[in-house]
């Protein structure tokens, strides 16, 4: 056991830190925080990506022969950590995307779009949800007939994504789609990798609960802005297959060990354990009370001790991937314990603060800009996506404790 | 000892809920929403033509005279539907009128049950806290006047309303509460960015002069006035918040029933049915506690403790209701366009309106620690 | 609606009171400890009861054709409720038997059972669980043969019974047998009402977590023996099946809407929020940092209201038992939220008292006598009796909220 | 950054496990509890022999030098097994006597190693407070004694130790320790009935002379000899806790695979899944938690804070988990005659033991509002 980041890191965490100072400022902030209303990203942001991926900060992990630095997850996290802390950026190159080509793409594949996505000039998106089915994507229903011959081989795309973040920015989306109109639940999907600007695509933004107004820089739940994708006779090369042909669901779970966890989801659960006790020692009036209140500090012990768990589960799976092995439950555990800790530290919060937990941002006598306001309208989204927390504990009991599945 | 509606009660109740259906759709909510004033006055006018804006206040007010519990399962049915309209204000600040108010100032309760004057209520100070003491605003005699300084928060409805029913401390009399005509000079609102999208208000008070006559009741009467008011406020409160939880879990049930995954409805999932069990209890739990509070007020008998009982229990559980029936619909309840966000976006609010959970615990453990003798469940408890 | 008792169920607690206060001295009450321990009620308390037998007020709501005062089920609960508080005795009459073979004897046994039960001089236990099955009980195997001619005409028993409490001094058990060896599940079924005095019955002890030391007067939990019963070859005529052949599991439901809810369940949920509350104000020098602790009173405040539920859902049972209709859900929500209720009072409690909170019955420096540490040992128990929270669930889903059944 | 254990430290946790498995059978824990020693004498001898006593402690005591990580992962499985044996008490002494203690203190050491030197530790007093404050017991010099005045309480395995380390207040310098020679005038043990059934006792001392030799460390070091000491023994117990209710939660998962009811193993109903993947959650959680703090004790960083946030996290929940698996077990569980109840018993003694979750919780509060400037997860507190 080693509970520390080792000195080269922490060298690194400076450099990162003072990077951040330098470039991160006032301007480039409110950019960013545009960018998540779902505008893009901005002038005045996109040349900080460019230095970031000159510094290789957001491909540590990744394999030197795709433009990577062959480095150590526990390093990539630790960066990644620094600037989602700073900006709520997420400096990962490309998301689900590049993990999966890595993991099931040819070296045509991996060539093109590995070094690509680092450079932030692919962007993915994740075509998984559709109206019908959002946890249980074995009901993916979206066609994808293939036709043509010789050097036109394609596929011909019907069908309709939801909840498909940022494809407004994305230049890439990360399909599910079905290839094998006869198959049933995950049998017969295929990925395809689909520039978004192919003719027949169409993007509909949803707009959120934390839309009107938009919440915060530092809010760190929920986008102001989802879409639903539709695809009308998307034509697709058949060079867009990612993995063979039927084997869409095993492509889509490899190299996903880390949709669930990391920096991103680390942080999103525990930024408000944080900002709760700063907010409580900054000499806000009405703070004041709140200090002294023995129950309130009983609670903010608590749940600073279960934010501590988050990062120690988070810990956990950076060590099991940094030691080559496979998750068994741990990916699966975070997910249910670091969304609910979520959710319990934004509702003990709320009643902390009492009626100006009800005031959002730009309100009159809001607190921290509405920050925790807008929280409670979302921090329970996060046991929702990327698998809810009933179907991870269903995974932990099966795959952690053994337990039998229920007889039919 | 009989705890549920009787057959009279359940018929206000059933006709309320049927208007309430067919009058409060989602599209008049959204509207209101947009409304700079964030009511709708047709469906007020509808409600006041139905004589339910009196339905609690007595016979010579204008009002049918019904227990206070009619009232409670009118603002639940109004709850259950976020009927957008600034009932919950007018009728605290009536009640408390009509039980203290002059014989001027009852006579303006007739306008009220017409429709034609909206009330407000104003009891909480910068600090937010809940609480008879009317902390944060002053009032200095002056001659015939009191002239008010100092600031309000938390005022639903204050731009709508004709009169403001403020609590003050009169300066070497304790707490005392004034009828206010909001449009006094030195009177400003400001509107909060809600959660709920309502209509709350901080009102600042700069030399505000009222006239002696818009005082309510004697100074020896200020605290008992400033604790019916309280407990008015949050009780109500507490029925609006439960009659919109018990609607936001039937959305949650029925959209398990009916949504598939994994070849089931996913509310024949055992998971699932287990957390609309817990839901269904923690929204029966809320409604009986309140029903015992507006009986225990209608009655006359200390209720104080009974009101905090119910407030604590809502503001805490209603919350976990809401989140949970947001849940079980997934990302498609987190989307504007539909429409259960309508719903959890005013149950946060209620939840945090009118006294936190903390504060309402703070005076059940004062009343159970702080008073002499034993204590025993179903005895009453006396505030400390 | 309406909160209160009428002044005349006022008038009778004053005297129900006085009569507890005349009756159970200490050496009563050590009597009835005693009894708890699972040695019989003793010859200082029997007395007691014939006195309450006499005043009718264990049958307050029984009909008056046989030996009851046909009165209201508030004022019973009134009573009984003061019984309990007293002195941890259930005076109803007769526990499960008496409401089932009221809705299903035949006038004959109306007459013998009901009458006998309310003098006390039958005392029914329950002969339901099987050690393969407890909460699921249409898996009872216990067998009953009918043969025999004529007037000779009986069933033959066999099998056993677990968790049988108050076997040892019961004079009937209520019994749940297989009359049917080729049924499954609830069909098949019968209630015997059979003599414990028969010769082939075997009670065997089963001590529990609470035996050793015994816990203190007052302790609501746990009893500190219950029993098996062994049926070998039991001759029972054929006059003590209740109800049909067959129609057991219905006879077994059929009157047992109060099994579950009431003013033993109530109490024993409740008790300790208001000891905890009356130990807090009562001087002992550890209480005083505790009472004083803004954590604690939130808590305490917090189980207070919790109890305020309990005390309501119990209203409401009493009030549609009143009122005559049937439950659909309420028991099962008040079987759920009660028990768990007193979990979580219980682990409470033992977080405030600290380490005082493991000191037993007998202990030096323990906390009134050691209930909060024997409460800790068995209050969890209230979940899974009388039909385990997750059923409870499940009813309050289906039957309640008309979720739907899982699909095979 | 590698936050699991690596190969040696997983090859001596398995070791220890198959031992305690086959050495600290149920029935060796029943016998124990009836015995007055409420210990195996055997088994202590046979852990002594596998060098264990001494895992962490240094090699010039005789032991074998490795990180305190290692004794934690020993008492682990000692918990897992619910050994009966004073191995917490004994540990603990011994490693605040191996960093602070005299020559002649260290010296004993070896008597520990080879298992002939039972050792005790007291710091509570009649109120129960877990604190490095020594309150309740006074030290008065007298030449080249000093003189113990008033109690310990909690203090485990005190009949069989042959010498306690007991916080004591020295009149004018502050807390301070000493090892007490347990047979020493004056000094009396009260044995606990507790739900562990173990050897609990409460420690009396009228006018205990005990002589200069026997105090540990300088007058000056007596704070810090106390934080050792509260932190060993606090993270330590968190260690056999969380050891303990893996176990727990393992029979729960292994019943509720064979237990069948209505038609299926009751493990394959998602109500019962899903508290198991909780149970599992909060075991993991209380393990990590305790892994850390222990590996910051063993560096020599401050580690008190890390130690409170276990031993408050393990206090909540390895009740929830304890209490669960009684409750999947549904009656037997409560059975004496069945095995389940001999960790209960010991997982809700254990919970309340080296400090309640309210008073570690009071110093996570202190840590993190007392102290000036920002908070950040992953940067460590400090005491306030």
């Amino acid at each position: 056991m080693d509970f520390t980041f080792s000195e080269e890191e922490e060298a690194l965490r400076d450099e990162v830190q003072a990077f951040i100072k330098d470039n991160f400022t006032e301007e480039v902030l409110a950019d960013l925080t545009t960018g998540k209303r779902g505008r893009g990203f901005g002038p005045k942001a996109a040349p900080i990506f460019r230095k970031i991926a000159e510094r290789g900060w957001n491909a540590i992990v990744w394999p030197k022969a795709y433009g990577g630095q062959g480095g150590s997850r526990i390093t990539q996290f630790l960066v990644e950590e620094e600037f989602y802390r700073a900006a709520q950026v997420v400096i990962g190159g490309g998301g689900t995307g590049t993990p999966a080509v890595l993991a099931s793409g040819t070296e045509a594949q991996k060539q093109h779009y590995v070094p690509a996505a680092i450079r932030r000039e692919i962007i993915f998106c994740q075509g998984y949800s559709e109206p019908h089915c959002g946890t249980d994507l074995a009901g993916v229903r979206c066609r994808a007939t293939r036709t043509g011959e010789g050097d036109d081989i394609h596929y011909v795309v019907n069908g309709q994504k939801i909840y498909t973040t940022n494809a407004q920015v994305a230049t890439h989306i990360f399909l599910l789609v079905r290839t094998d109109p006869e198959s049933r639940r995950h049998a017969g999907l295929s990925i395809l990798l689909v520039p978004m600007d192919t003719p027949g695509i169409t993007v509909r933004p949803l707009l959120t609960v934390q839309n009107e107004p938009g919440g915060p820089a530092g809010t760190t739940y929920g986008e102001e802005r989802t879409n639903e994708v539709f695809f009308d006779n998307v034509k697709v090369p058949a060079s867009c297959l990612l993995g063979e042909e039927g084997d869409g669901w095993a492509v889509s779970q490899r190299g996903l060990n880390l949709d669930r966890v990391g920096a991103w989801r680390y942080l999103i659960s525990v930024k408000r354990d944080e900002d709760i006790v700063n907010w409580l020692k900054s000499g806000d009036e009405r703070a004041a009370p709140l200090k002294d209140d023995a129950a309130v500090r009983d609670k903010v012990a608590e749940l600073w001790i279960e934010g501590q768990v988050c990062r120690l589960m988070t810990m956990r799976s950076m060590t099991i991937e940094q030691r080559g092995q496979a998750f068994n439950y741990e990916g699966a555990a975070e997910k249910v314990w670091a969304p609910e800790h979520g959710v319990r530290t934004t509702e003990a919060i709320g009643q902390m603060l009492g009626p100006h937990a009800q005031l959002l941002n730009g309100s009159p006598d809001n607190v921290q800009d509405g920050l925790y306001a807008h929280n409670l309208l979302s921090a329970f989204q996060s046991t929702v996506n990327h698998g809810s927390v009933q179907v991870m504990r269903d995974q932990i009991a099966r795959k952690g404790l053994g337990l039998p599945k229920p007889r039919k | 000892m009989d705890v549920l509606p009787d057959e009279q009660e359940t018929l206000i109740q059933e006709t309320a809920r049927e208007f309430f259906a067919a009058e409060s759709t989602p599209a008049l909510v959204r509207a209101a929403e947009k409304d700079p004033s964030r009511y709708s006055a047709a469906l007020w006018k509808k409600i006041a033509d139905l004589g339910w804006l009196g339905i609690s206040l007595p016979e010579d007010c204008g009002g049918q005279g019904l227990p206070l519990t009619y009232a409670g399962l009118l603002l639940e049915e109004a709850g259950r539907a976020i009927a957008p309209v600034p009932l919950h204000g007018t009728l605290v600040a009536a009640l408390v009128l009509a039980r203290h108010g002059s014989a001027a100032q009852r006579a303006l309760l007739r306008q009220v049950v017409q429709g034609e004057l909206i009330l407000s209520f104003a009891v909480q100070g910068l600090q937010g806290a809940w609480s008879p003491a009317a902390e944060g605003l002053t009032g200095r005699a002056e001659g015939e006047y009191v002239v008010l300084n100092g600031s309000r928060t938390f005022v639903d409805g204050f731009r709508e309303s004709g009169h403001c029913l403020v609590l003050y401390q009169a300066e070497g009399d304790g707490v005392a509460a004034a009828l206010v005509d909001t449009t006094s000079a030195g009177m400003r609102g400001t509107d909060y960015v809600t959660t709920a999208k309502d209509s709350q208000a901080r009102v600042d008070f700069d030399n505000v002069r009222v006239p002696k006559s818009a005082l309510v009741g004697e100074p020896a009467r200020g605290a008992a006035i400033a604790r019916d008011l309280c407990d008015y406020a949050a009780a109500l409160m507490t029925s609006q918040l439960a009659g919109a939880t018990r609607r936001d879990m039937e959305f949650a049930v029925e959209y398990a029933g009916q949504r598939e995954a994994f070849g089931q409805p996913i509310g024949a999932f055992q998971a699932i049915q287990h957390l609309c069990a817990d839901m269904l209890i923690a929204v029966d739990g809320a409604e009986l506690l309140v029903h015992e509070a507006l009986w225990r007020l209608d009655q006359g008998l200390p209720a104080s403790i009974e009101v905090s009982q119910a407030k604590a229990f809502a503001g805490d559980k209603c919350i976990f209701v809401a989140r949970s029936a947001q849940q079980i619909h997934g990302g498609i309840g987190f989307m504007m366009e539909f429409d259960l966000q309508l719903w959890y976006r005013r149950i946060v609010a209620w939840s945090l309106r009118c006294g936190s959970v903390r504060e309402h615990r703070q005076q059940v453990a004062a009343a159970l620690l702080e008073q002499p003798g034993k204590v025993r469940l179903g005895m009453p408890l006396v505030p400390a």
